[in-house]
């Protein structure tokens, strides 16, 4: 056992860490950083990569929610803190590995609800963890993904949710409840494979946060004369990656499916052992919560392809926390996209962090994630963490160190060849292009600390969102990390561009 | 299966067919490690330290749990999966070792070239299976890289064929016996290294895999599955560095130190000079990259070839 | 190598049967991937018969591009709609009886001759490099072969490009073919 | 078993992939799947070439002539087929055959 224990604890002496950080924490997510960069610890880029997931700040609203689900999706052995300030930081970075090394397989999911408890209680939220609600966001860029492990059997995850009434239950057997109370901030991704049909005639007010996105290759009949179009806030269709709605790629669903218009030439006939009738009487029309259906639409090319409805955000690596974009995939390439901030993300932060310069290498950090450098991106990190020590000989060497990283990625044409001429936010002109490239030197200018370029302000997401239309999803990454997005006080509602 | 290499011994003919296997899957799975370990080193920047992560982390995805996505096409998915490392291992059957192949055929650089198509395959449905968007569109990134390389790195293997004369990759290591080829095809060599990286979505051409589609093809991938991923490509990558330097640097050939160090020396230098060299380099955006293959690297390598064959004719190479 | 040892007369049956299982199922599975890569099981299984009969270069070369054919090929049916995620029953189908009736008469007829015709006996043993038998005829021999196919494929590379495409080089660079910078949709890495 | 009983058996073989490719490319509606047919057809005519070259003339290099032009041609009509259905799909949005017939003007 001895022996089995120490491997466990060999094997997991170099955890990857997801670091999210609520508004107003960077300064504490550099220090965060700095020590994991200490110990060569990796950054994951997925849930599904994360062996440690680090809760920066209290996480509040939706943006808490959003963490709950992104938590679920993480396979065990997994551990989560949250982190208010860098007190112990380093002695609960060993916990952590000691916590994974302790778990196993078999206590995996009552250690996920401990957890689960843990970091609420961290967070301060023990007490309302059973009213939390999902309101109806996709988490963590995972549009369409089903929820971590809840592929019908590991209900454990469902982090700060009362689950023990539900636990095993057949949802075809909920005809006719009222959903409402209990059921909010369920996810129903599980629930592959059902037969949704005992849901007619439901009150599905309450769903709110429901993600349906699961729901391949449902038998949808039973929804007939349901209304879904006011009611469902916050569902998200996206699941049907790639899907069209039961094949038929000709369907215009956003008008009403009465008779269904079949697009040009469709033959139904063909169509063998589908039944539309039940389609009938939905209404599905106009956005559901801004998420339009699947449908065709004219690709640049000119070809009317199957575009999927998505929505990146509100964690991922590189991107601000809490934003979120929700856009149409037509293969890579984002039509109609919407930029918005995720409740709890909204706010300004109250101060600035750090010196100018530490953010700008920061930024850079990110977008070099972003970029797919992650030699500079390190560097970029401890430099950054350097100039905020107190010992001047270290600020001396970040300085320097700094000074290479500006110079490096200003001066790379393997990076201005990649980046150029994508992103422009203003009207172009040749004079002064106001591209990523340009952006990113600027970010260079401020960061080697030598020039006094002001730093650029925030951009408002409806101009973020504009440039974004058309882009492919590596270059949309790229122009969001490159600018600084801004925040408001109150919330900014989904700006739609475009058609 | 009929005899295959009459004149020259094959591992599988002289050690048996399962032991010679065993060996060849180890020296694959050995390389895999050198791979992984020098990037770790070049990536964390924690320098000699890194040679034990590659088992640390092939350990603790061991331990881990396997993902589970909704309504994944798990057939495709598990295929896929299996399949990666499958083939990263079988490219090794025509990389020679110590002078002679696992098993020698007279199409042995085809061979090569056809694991790194099935490659393609297995990749594309390890971003199919989990029906996720970032992962789908990590497998469409990797088709579309890989078709735009597919025929530099067909033509580079083409020149090395024409001017050995022949296929079989012990023949290519023998007719380097006056001169490594790398002399007069240093086209061909750049190719089929950089191309080989790109096959393996590895550093500048990681964009199947980038952190700006969380992942892509990684995105929904845990334990097992996320770990056969990595050491196929691990094993691949190391077996291309192998090859290229039988094809290219002479394979065995060199004084004083018995052959099979000399190939070592040369395969660890490929390593090196590919992670020094592409992790210097962010990612290269496919977009930019599939016009650059298809306008710049299929000419220059059809001019390489054309050389390569100029020199053959006027019996350069005899 | 003059005869197939009994091992490689049983593998060269089985492969066969696979090939034709996998191909059947590419018209009985519900997803269009898996249609697709259940005919490339279906070539990989001909490929190793192939590699049976000491053929390497085309076994391989069969693997080689059937492989990038049906990558490309998945990604076809995924961009044209058919059912392309799910498993959900498809049946997209016409004139079914006729087709079973006459794919049945056809491997009727055929599974007839084989067995009526008296085949001529072996001539001959295996070279010893069939792939250089192989070459030395398309560079020899065969040469005219050669030159048809390397015309019928060219030929097929520029009508396949002009049907596909839909913008030529005046949606490109204007009217008159005079624009600085080609006006496309995504800037390449050429810098044109 | 001698020579010719395995000629037979796989050409048999063959003769089984030749008929179900022309199912498939009979019965099937969507161009793609018609495609895949005739590639399954064309699969039956590899494995024969095969079988011919090693079973009756491996001196010659006729047979495997007839599986390298098999080759060449199953690439022409996969790009043939692929270009046709993105100019067809371009034009009317279409991709099944019945309805590339019906539609016609």
């Amino acid at each position: 056992m001895d022996l089995r224990r120490s491997l466990r604890r060999w094997a997991y002496a170099r955890p990857r860490v997801l670091v999210t950080d609520m508004p107003g924490h960077d300064v504490l997510r550099w220090q965060v950083e700095a020590e994991l960069d200490r110990r060569s610890w990796a950054y994951a880029t997925s849930p599904a990569d994360t062996d440690v997931l680090i809760v920066l700040g209290e996480p509040t609203g939706e943006l808490s929610d959003a963490i709950d689900l992104l938590w679920s999706q993480v396979p065990t052995p997994r551990h989560t803190f949250g982190c208010s300030d860098a007190n112990f930081l380093s002695r609960r970075l060993d916990q952590a590995i000691e916590a994974l090394a302790n778990s196993t397989t078999a206590d995996a999911n009552r250690q996920t609800e401990d957890d689960a408890r843990a970091r609420l209680a961290s967070a301060g939220l023990a007490d309302d963890a059973d009213a939390s609600s999902s309101a109806g966001q996709d988490m963590g860029g995972h549009a369409g993904d089903d929820m971590g492990g809840h592929a019908g059997d590991d209900m454990g995850g469902h982090a700060g949710q009362d689950m023990d009434e539900h636990a095993g239950h057949d949802m075809g057997g909920h005809a006719g409840h009222d959903m409402s109370g209990e059921h909010t901030g369920h996810d129903m991704g599980g629930h592959m494979g059902h037969d949704m049909g005992g849901h007619a005639g439901q009150d599905m007010d309450g769903h709110a946060g429901h993600d349906m996105g699961g729901h391949t290759g449902h038998d949808m009949d039973g929804h007939a004369g349901d209304d879904m179009s006011g009611e469902h806030t916050g569902h998200d269709m996206g699941g049907r990656m790639g899907h069209d709605m039961g094949g038929h790629t000709g369907d215009d669903m956003s008008g009403e499916h009465t008779g269904h218009d079949m697009g040009p030439g469709h033959d139904m006939g063909g169509h063998a052992g589908h039944d539309m009738s039940g389609h009938m009487g939905h209404d599905m029309s106009g956005p559901v919560a801004g998420l339009p259906m699947a449908q065709t639409a004219q690709d640049r090319d000119g070809l009317d392809l199957d575009v999927l409805s998505v929505a990146l955000g509100p964690v991922l690596p590189g991107w601000p926390t809490g934003l979120v974009l929700r856009a149409q995939l037509q293969g890579d390439v984002i039509i109609d996209a919407q930029l918005s901030w995720t409740s709890g993300a909204d706010n300004e932060a109250g101060d600035i962090p750090g010196p100018a310069q530490a953010r700008a290498l920061d930024h850079l950090a990110r977008f070099l994630v972003v970029a797919g450098w992650p030699t500079q991106a390190r560097q970029a990190r401890q430099a950054r963490s350097g100039l905020t020590s107190s010992d001047p000989a270290v600020r001396a060497r970040a300085q320097e160190a700094a000074v290479r990283v500006a110079r490096g990625v200003r001066h790379s044409r393997t990076l201005a060849w990649s980046v150029a001429g994508m992103g422009h936010l203003t009207d172009r002109d040749p004079e002064r292009p106001d591209d990523v490239l340009a952006r990113i030197r600027r970010w260079c200018d401020i960061a080697a600390g030598t020039s006094d370029v002001a730093e650029p302000g925030p951009v408002a997401l409806p101009t973020l969102a504009s440039a974004l239309e058309g882009s492919e999803l590596a270059t949309a990454r790229l122009v969001v990390a490159s600018v600084e997005p801004k925040r408001a006080l109150t919330r900014v509602e989904g700006v739609r561009t475009g058609a | 299966m009929p005899e295959l290499a009459a004149d020259v011994g094959t591992l599988a003919s002289t050690w048996g067919v399962l032991p010679a296997a065993l060996v060849v899957a180890a020296v694959g799975v050995l390389l895999g490690v050198l791979v992984s370990a020098a990037d770790r080193a070049v990536v964390t920047g924690q320098g000699v330290r890194a040679g034990v992560e590659p088992l640390r982390s092939g350990m603790q995805l061991l331990l881990e749990q396997r993902r589970r996505t909704l309504a994944p096409d798990r057939l495709l998915w598990r295929v896929g999966g299996a399949a990666v490392p499958v083939v990263a291992l079988l490219s090794m059957a025509v990389v020679p070792l110590a002078g002679r192949t696992l098993w020698s055929t007279s199409a042995d650089l085809v061979w090569f070239n056809a694991m790194e198509a099935l490659l393609w395959a297995a990749v594309w449905l390890m971003g199919w299976g989990p029906n996720a968007v970032h992962s789908l569109t990590g497998g469409y990134r990797f088709l579309a890289q890989g078709l735009a390389y597919e025929l530099p790195l067909m033509f580079s293997l083409i020149t090395v064929g024409v001017a050995a004369g022949s296929l079989r990759s012990t023949d290519v290591v023998a007719a380097q016996d006056g001169l490594w080829f790398v002399v007069t095809m240093p086209v061909a060599f750049v190719v089929f290294v950089g191309g080989a990286a790109a096959f393996a979505f590895w550093g500048p051409f990681a964009a199947p895999t980038g952190a700006d589609i969380a992942g892509g093809v990684t995105s929904e991938l845990s334990g097992l599955d996320r770990l056969l991923l990595l050491a196929g490509r691990a094993v691949f990558l190391g077996a291309t560095a192998a090859m290229a330097a039988a094809l290219f640097l002479g394979g065995d050939a060199g004084p004083w130190l018995p052959g099979p160090v000399w190939h070592l020396l040369k395969t660890v230098a490929v390593v090196a000079g590919l992670v020094w060299g592409g992790r210097r380099l962010p990612l290269l955006r496919p977009d930019r990259v599939v016009e650059l293959a298809w306008v710049v690297l299929v000419p220059l390598t059809l001019l390489q070839a054309l050389v390569v064959a100029v020199l053959a004719v006027s019996g350069f190479y005899a | 190598m003059t005869e197939l040892s009994s091992i490689e007369v049983t593998a060269l049956i089985a492969l066969g049967a696979l090939a034709v299982v996998f191909g059947a199922a590419v018209f009985i599975v519900d997803s269009m991937a898996r249609a697709t890569f259940a005919l490339l099981a279906s070539f990989l299984a001909i490929a190793g018969a192939l590699l049976v009969l000491d053929l390497v270069y085309l076994a391989v070369v069969t693997a080689l591009m059937m492989t990038i054919e049906m990558a490309v090929m998945a990604v076809f049916m995924i961009m044209f709609m058919m059912n392309p995620a799910g498993l959900m029953p498809m049946s997209m189908v016409h004139n079914k009886r006729g087709s079973v009736l006459a794919g049945a008469t056809v491997f009727a007829v055929l599974v007839t001759g084989i067995w009526m015709v008296d085949w001529p006996t072996r001539r001959g043993l295996v070279p010893e490099d069939p792939t250089r038998q192989l070459g030395e005829a398309i560079m020899g021999s065969h040469m005219l072969v050669m030159l048809v196919i390397g015309i019928a494929l060219f030929g097929t590379i520029l009508a396949g490009t002009v049907l596909a495409t839909s913008r030529g080089r005046y949606d490109r660079f204007g009217p008159d073919l005079k624009a600085p910078r080609p006006d496309d949709p995504v800037r390449g890495g050429v810098g044109r | 078993m001698t020579g010719e009983v395995v000629l037979q058996i796989v050409l048999t073989v063959a003769a089984g992939l030749v008929g179900v490719g022309l199912y498939g490319a009979l019965s099937q509606q969507s161009i793609v799947m018609i495609m895949m047919g005739l590639e399954l057809v064309l699969n039956g005519v590899l494995l024969a070439g095969g079988a011919a070259w090693f079973l009756i003339t491996p001196e010659l290099p006729d047979a495997q002539m007839l599986v390298v032009v098999t080759l060449v041609v199953m690439a022409v009509e996969m790009a043939m087929g692929f270009a046709v259905t993105i100019a067809i799909y371009r034009s009317r949005q279409v991709d099944m055959v019945d309805m590339a017939t019906e539609l016609k003007g």
